[in-house]
């Protein structure tokens, strides 16, 4: 591994020399804006955003598609950055409905985020803005043009990690909008709707069709394991007044980001109304509630009657693939340790 | 052998064109030159243009026989691929697509990277609204294209070329199809050219009406069959381009430039224009020009030769304004700048650029805004949409340029529209975003009193701009009333044989009145 | 699996068979197109052509029960070309000699005939799997599922050791789990004969270890299987039977056989997180919390234990599994005390020679894939690295049988049964999403578009489907991406419940049912069948 | 406004399309070319033929519209063998130029940028052709009808039916 050292604003490090300028600034700690960068996807370079001067360069140069150089001098905050930043982001304003008081992304969009950051207000203006177009074809989610800045992470995401490719661009310069075949909608499209693209979305344009209205800070995000496969995807359970709201995929981990339609969006069975809530015994073809005491004397009851009557192989469990290592060590140290049997199997086969 | 056969075809042909040609009056000889006759030919010097409109571009011979081929045949049998890229380096050959980039440099970069297939690309998707150079040369001379990129492809190793023409331009796509499909029955493209082990093919690819795909990567993009938005330049399109292959992009003019460069060297080359630009490049002069037509004149012609001497100046002796340089990526160079050399360094100086050779002249009955948002216009219709500067910026530009027009914009306006024109040229990703604002720049740089003009006193200097002008009927009206049988609107009241008027508040400003007034020799209907 | 998750991307080839990798695993099925599109030859086998099929360079639309024959004729191809990692099978290998006798009785003709597919296409396939550097098998149910799952596990590894794919990075055989922690289950000794980490229970030394540990006599005979279970309780030798988070009535074969066994039983605990289809039979609900409630670790597919934490509060009173299970053996008299479920990793791992460098702490921000054996290991990314784990890699030549049921004049067509996208098992969590039911949110069967039209069937017409088990009514989905002999149903429904149709028949060694191959007879419901 | 595309009355189009898109299907890039042929044999891109070069081609649909609505010279609408533009500009306007625009509309069920489904008309707008002193004005391809009436528009379209 060849490196380099570069300087990046006044703070000098030393990078493998494959690396562009955004990836050693992120090594470095510094934080450079951007808007259609994804660290797993192809350089995009659309946005604009992440910008810099470097020395020597007499125009100003893109972090993200600039690989790193011996000695290269960077800078990411000059005036001359940071105005053509407040630009860019007066641009996309301009072309944004401005709506943030009622929008749900509000307080996890990133062009409310830079807005804020860069200081830039929405304007009046007499020019045209882009047509109205909705698809809310997809039972899960929403695509709103308007709120669209283009940045291109839900196509490439479904076309390069999805690799499904029910999304793309659609018409050219100002009237490109994200759609798909003949703007038919998701649904009739080969859309999966595994809310991949609505993940990678920075901001309003992609939304989950949610059930329950929550804010972004409301929410407590509680890292997991999808239950709906062996895979094992990382997902941040999004918590609000002990309630599961919503679900976003984890970058760092075996999924990449990625999940499937279950994993993102069936989540509404944990606080579903038809959930057991008590103990119920059959009695006279009838189920009674009974509380949990009275359970484990009912248990206690037949476990001794059938000990004695038919001994330990008159015992039988079928444990499950979908309960947790520690719960199915228990329950064959339950056979095995308390009822002294073997029986015990679980649905591997299945 | 090889050369044999074209010698002969070559020493059997020419004399016999020729002599048809001078029978004709059609060429005449300067020196061992065979050259177009004619004033308007007098003070070009044809070299990229050489044989258009005197050979029969469907017949592989009569480009032989003017010394077609002879140079592929040299850089194959004499010459080793490092010699040819030495030999472009050293021509200092600039890209004629407009960036100006030294071609031999860039063929080094492809020639010095390994790969196992490279590729060379024909840029023929001239789209720039008035030029048609390339359209010329592909229709009267294409194997001069065909035989370039061959000698690109060998200095590089490529053996694979394509040629990316709009499909605005069937007649180019025809003469192309032609020449390949005899050229390769020729020996001269496909399998073991000359019998010297190089194989070389070249595909027709079509464009389809997007003018970004005139950009190098929105080109590539486009030929992998994807829409044609740029790419973000990571990596050298000459090490990693076509299919992540290295590739070399010229356009038309350059790769016609290239054989007269082999055959008869670098220094030959350099002899011709500037220093720091040699050879000659081709325009197409056109707009209120009194001889249009594609000129080719040696690097550091200044521009009053062009638009005086060969191009007879403005039509109806009306007066210079401003020659547009460059398309919508260029500027406007106005009269104090007439004797500004034409060449790469001298039009960047003043805010123009070279281009790929459009030049559009301007009388004083044009309006610099409505020229500024003209070409802003086709921008905003043309910009791909993938940055957010270019699609949005140009768009908001368009739209100040229009308030201007229609006398509706302020101050603020104007400063709005500066602000934008440097954001969008700061950070476009393309080569066509950052140039965009160039109409405007340069506009307000030479032309601000008109800007003032249409802001502040809300009139049109030039007289174009509907919205600021009024008709008038003058003393000088006979009364005939055909004026008012033509007003659509009603808007023209006056007895027979009295004086006319017109009802400001009717009129629409169609311009009927004053087309068919028929008092001379000053019309009665005025324009203020 | 062999290898990890994160190396499919690199391999140079995938070798899918047995499973509709996009809609059961659907990431890891992303990650198999990802490599297809950075240059991987794909190679599938499966008798339906799945969305896969379209990415492949070869797609074997193989019969259903055939996958022997088909790796056997490959075998042939690449050992007669002589392929094969001649210097790792000298390595690495025993019994070489004995699998070239018996695949040589494979040509590829033979092996084309017998699965129906085109032998240039199963040659090509050999070339492709052989001849690439790191070649990778991914397998699930469509695999297993057969009388002879076992055999073909034996024949897909066989495979991958001719070609040294095994101890190998970027390749190895890869079974896709199914179910979220199916591997965990396995790995904690939820099984009829083994202890955790596969110890066996009639290996005295791992028994003595346990019942040190537990401090209690342990039996030492080899439990009952599900399938034995339910033949125990209709002998009524097994009289109590405690079902945890699991639904036999829709996912076990042979329904009816199901249900007759449940109300057989004399006494049926059911835990669960819904009124489930078989709770319906038990004589005591418990009910759990699901995975969002509780804390704990699922191990995935590639070995890799991860956290499950507790997001929300338990709804009414129920309770997580293990503490129920804890209080249950509290009340049946065992003393020993969790608080939380770390301190039952800490016994595990105590225990269990592969997760005895794993605790909570470790594996707090990426888990660890097993075998983890101390505090400093960091785990294994794919097993066999230095040498086979048995020793040396043993062929185990088999022959290819029919399967158990083959279709006839009355059960003319084969029925194979399966998964998709939109639900999860028995459909007690997704079934109560109203998108997924949107989407698909009722029972079909697939028919080829010429049987079809043949039996006058067309798209959306409800049918009865029957076998010798029983029948059930459905809706027909016509399709050209099956053969016109084969029928494919998702056994998520209960409304026309796969399952009925479904055979008991098992594979002898890993007592898998026959899922994928049951013999049916299908016939459009008449006018006067509908109520 | 749908256009059913006949695949059977375009049988030997899509034929001798697909035979096409067999020849090339091997070369990299061929979406373009394949484009660009569907767009001369069908004079438009009907989604059907969009959903052969799909599968031809393996490319997704989303795809193929996306490149296919970049490019300006690709159309989803057939163009009518007629070719009716009504003249907007002002003069035009002023002069009820809507009112016959909307005329031709009634006449013919299709709105502006439509055409029939006979394939007879397509109705489209210009922005001033130049003959303001004759508003309204109205051309049909190459023909000029000038101080058109609301009550001619069924006569003029007798002419071309």
């Amino acid at each position: 591994m060849k490196t380099v050292k570069l300087t990046i604003d006044n703070k000098e490090i030393e990078v493998d020399s494959s690396l562009t300028v955004i990836q050693a600034a992120e090594l470095a700690g510094i934080d450079i804006p951007k808007l259609c960068y994804d660290e797993r996807l192809d350089i995009f370079g659309a946005c604009r955003m992440c910008i810099v001067e470097i020395e020597g360069n007499r125009k100003l140069q893109t972090a993200c598609s600039t690989k790193v150089r011996e000695g290269m001098v960077v800078h990411t905050k000059t005036d001359r950055v940071i105005e053509a930043r407040k630009d860019i982001l007066g641009l996309l304003l301009d072309n944004h409905p401005n709506d943030c008081l009622i929008c749900e992304k509000a307080g996890s969009c990133l062009l409310q985020d830079y807005a804020y950051e860069y200081g830039v207000k929405f304007r009046t203006h007499s020019g045209k803005t882009r047509d109205p177009y909705i698809d809310d074809t997809n039972p899960f989610y929403i695509y709103d043009a308007q709120k669209c800045i283009l940045c291109g992470l839900c196509v490439r995401v479904c076309s390069r990690l999805q690799v499904t490719g029910a999304i793309d661009f659609v018409n050219r310069g100002f009237d490109t909008i994200i759609g798909t075949p003949f703007n038919d909608g998701l649904i009739n499209s080969n859309c999966v709707s595994c809310g991949n693209c609505v993940s990678a979305c920075p901001t309003g344009a992609l939304m989950p069709k949610s059930k329950e209205k929550f804010r972004a800070w409301e929410v407590k995000k509680v890292k997991t394991t999808c239950a709906f496969c062996g895979v094992g995807c990382q997902i941040n359970l999004l918590v609000k007044d002990d309630k599961v709201v919503g679900v976003e995929p984890v970058k760092d981990a075996v999924n990449e980001g990625l999940l499937c339609v279950k994993g993102k969006f069936s989540f509404n069975f944990i606080n579903h109304p038809d959930r057991l809530n008590t103990p119920l015994l059959k009695e006279d073809g009838v189920f009674k509630e009974i509380s949990w005491d009275r359970a484990y004397e009912i248990i206690k009851e037949k476990v001794d009657k059938y000990m004695e009557e038919n001994g330990p192989d008159s015992f039988a469990g079928l444990s499950s693939a979908r309960c947790t290592n520690e719960e199915n060590y228990l329950f064959q140290k339950l056979f095995r340790a308390v009822l002294k049997t073997n029986n015990i199997d679980h649905c591997a086969r299945l | 052998m090889y050369r044999d056969r074209l010698v002969k075809i070559r020493d059997e042909k020419k004399p016999e064109i020729v002599e048809k040609l001078l029978r004709d009056d059609v060429v005449e000889l300067r020196g061992e030159r065979v050259v177009l006759k004619g004033d308007y030919y007098k003070n070009q010097l044809r070299i990229a243009l050489r044989n258009c409109d005197i050979i029969n571009p469907f017949d592989i011979e009569e480009y032989i026989a003017f010394d077609g081929y002879f140079s592929l045949y040299k850089a194959l049998s004499s010459l080793s691929q490092s010699e040819v890229v030495e030999t472009m380096k050293n021509s200092l050959l600039r890209g004629r697509g407009g960036a100006g980039f030294p071609t031999g440099k860039k063929w080094e970069e492809a020639f010095s990277f390994d790969a196992d297939q490279k590729y060379i690309i024909c840029n023929a998707d001239e789209g720039d609204p008035g030029a048609f150079m390339d359209r010329s040369i592909l229709e009267k001379d294409p194997h001069s294209v065909l035989e370039g990129m061959a000698i690109g492809g060998y200095a590089i190793g490529a053996n694979k070329g394509f040629i990316y023409v709009r499909a605005e331009y069937p007649q180019a796509v025809k003469t192309l199809k032609h020449a390949i499909a005899q050229a390769k029955e020729k020996g001269l493209l496909g399998e073991d050219i000359f019998g010297m082990g190089f194989n070389f093919d070249i595909e027709l690819r079509l464009g389809s009406g997007a003018f970004v795909c005139g950009e190098g990567t929105a080109l590539i993009e486009s030929i992998e069959g994807h829409r044609g938005m740029p790419r973000p330049k990571l990596q050298r399109t000459a090490h990693v381009g076509l299919w992540g292959k290295p590739t070399i992009i010229n356009n038309v003019e350059t790769f016609a430039n290239v054989p007269p460069i082999i055959l008869n060297g670098a220094d030959w080359f350099r002899s011709i224009g500037t220093e720091k630009s040699p050879g000659t490049k081709v325009f197409s002069l056109v707009g209120k020009i009194e001889n249009a037509g594609l000129v080719e004149v040696p690097m550091g012609t200044k521009l009053r030769d062009i638009v005086f001497d060969i191009g007879g100046g403005c039509q109806n002796n009306k007066e210079y304004k401003a020659v547009q340089t460059g398309g919508p990526s260029g500027g406007c160079i106005p009269k104090e700048y007439l004797d500004v050399a034409v060449d790469f360094e001298s039009l960047a100086s003043i805010g123009s650029i070279m281009g790929s050779g459009g030049m559009v002249v301007m009388d004083e009955s044009t309006c610099m805004i409505d020229i500024a948002k003209y070409f802003l216009e086709f921008s905003v219709d043309e910009s791909c949409g993938k940055c957010i500067p270019c699609r949005e910026g140009t768009r908001r530009m368009y739209e100040i340029l229009e308030l201007i027009t229609e006398g509706k914009a302020d101050m603020e306006d104007l400063e709005e529209l500066e602000r934008l024109a440097h954001v969008v040229s700061d950070t476009s990703l393309c080569g066509l975003g950052q140039t965009a604002p160039n109409p405007v720049i340069t506009t307000l740089k030479y032309y601000k009193d008109e800007y003032l003009a249409h802001i502040v006193d809300k009139k049109c200097p030039a007289k174009s701009c509907k919205a600021l002008i009024t008709y008038r009927i003058s003393d000088r009206c006979i009364g005939c009333t055909i004026c008012k049988k033509n007003c659509p609107v009603d808007a023209i009241q006056g007895e027979l044989k009295a004086k006319h008027s017109i009802d400001i508040e009717k009129c629409i400003k169609c311009g009927s009145c004053y087309e068919v007034c028929p008092v001379k020799p000053i019309k009665a209907v005025e324009i203020y | 699996m062999t290898n990890s998750i994160a190396e499919i991307k690199n391999n140079d080839t995938i070798f899918v068979i047995g499973s509709n990798t996009t809609e059961t695993h659907p990431v890891i099925g992303a990650f198999i197109k990802q490599a297809v599109k950075k240059g991987a030859k794909l190679i599938v086998a499966d008798p339906r052509e799945i969305e896969l099929s379209r990415f492949a360079d070869v797609h074997l639309q193989l019969k259903p029960g055939t996958n022997i024959a088909l790796i056997n004729g490959m075998m042939n191809v690449i050992i007669e070309n002589k392929l094969y990692d001649e210097e790792y099978i000298n390595k690495n290998c025993e019994n070489f000699e004995e699998l070239a006798r018996l695949v040589k009785n494979y040509p590829p003709e033979r092996s084309a005939e017998i699965c129906g597919v085109d032998k240039d296409l199963i040659i090509k396939a050999a070339l492709i799997y052989a001849n690439s550097p790191n070649a990778g098998i991914y397998y699930t149910m469509g695999v297993t599922q057969h009388s002879t799952g076992t055999h073909a596990v034996m024949s897909l590894s066989n495979l991958a050791l001719l070609c040294g794919n095994i101890g190998k990075e970027n390749a190895g055989i890869n079974p896709l789990r199914g179910q979220n922690n199916v591997q965990g289950a396995s790995d904690m000794g939820a099984t009829p004969a083994d202890l955790t980490g596969y110890q066996k229970i009639f290996h005295r030394e791992s028994l003595e270890k346990f019942e040190r540990a537990w401090s209690t006599k342990l039996s030492d005979r080899v439990g009952a299987t599900i399938t034995e279970m339910f033949k125990l309780i209709e002998e009524e030798k097994i009289k109590f039977l405690y079902i945890m988070g699991e639904n036999p009535v829709v996912s076990d074969p042979d329904t009816n056989h199901v249900i007759s066994a449940l109300k057989k039983v004399d006494f049926l605990i059911v835990q669960d997180i819904f009124f489930t289809e078989t709770c319906e039979y038990a004589d005591l609900v418990l009910p759990a919390v699901s995975f969002a409630q509780k804390d704990g670790t699922f191990t995935n597919t590639e070995r890799r234990v991860q956290r499950v934490r507790k997001a929300v509060k338990e709804n009414g009173l129920a309770k997580p599994d293990w503490q129920i299970i804890m209080e249950i053996m509290n009340t049946l008299g065992y003393e020993k005390k969790y608080t939380e479920p770390k301190e039952i990793m800490k016994e595990i791992s105590s225990l269990t020679p592969q997760y005895s460098g794993i605790n909570y702490e470790k594996i707090d921000a990426n888990g660890i894939q097993w075998p983890c054996k101390d505090k400093d290991d960091t785990g294994t990314k794919f097993l066999h690295k230095d040498k086979i784990s048995r020793g040396k890699g043993l062929f185990m030549p088999v022959e290819y049988v029919k399967s158990r049921e083959t279709p006839d004049d009355e059960y003319p067509f084969i029925l194979t049964t399966g998964r998709i996208l939109y639900h999860y098992h028995t459909r007690t969590m997704t079934g109560r999403e109203e998108g997924l039911n949107e989407i698909a949110g009722s029972s079909y069967i697939e028919i080829n578009d010429e049987t079809a039209n043949r039996l006058s069937i067309q798209n959306g017409d409800k049918v009865r489907v029957k076998s010798r088990r029983g029948e059930i009514i459905t809706r027909a989905k016509v399709v050209n991406t099956i053969d016109r002999d084969v029928l494919f149903m998702p056994f998520h429904f209960t409304d026309g419940q796969a399952n009925y149709l479904t055979n008991t028949f098992v594979d002898e060694i890993a007592k898998i049912p026959e899922l994928k191959v049951s013999a049916v007879s299908i016939e459009k419901l008449k006018e006067e069948d509908h109520v | 406004m749908e256009y059913k595309f006949d695949l059977d009355k375009n049988e030997i189009s899509v034929k001798e399309f697909k035979a096409f898109l067999s020849e090339i299907k091997k070369n990299n890039g061929a979406l373009m070319p394949a484009l660009q042929r569907a767009q001369e044999l069908f004079n438009y891109l009907p989604k059907e033929v969009l959903k052969i070069i799909s599968d031809e081609l393996n490319i997704p649909l989303a795809e193929i519209y996306g490149v296919a609505t970049f490019y300006s010279q690709f159309s989803f609408i057939p163009k009518g063998e007629n070719q009716i533009n009504v003249c907007l500009g002002t003069a035009c306007y002023v002069k009820g130029a809507q009112a016959i625009l909307e005329e031709f509309e009634k006449e013919l069920g299709i709105k502006q940028g439509e055409t029939t489904s006979d394939l007879k008309f397509s109705i489209g707008q210009a922005r001033c052709l130049g003959d303001c002193s004759k508003a309204p004005v109205v051309m049909i391809n190459s023909d000029i009808f000038p101080l058109v009436k609301k009550k001619d528009v069924k006569k003029i379209l007798d002419d071309y039916r």
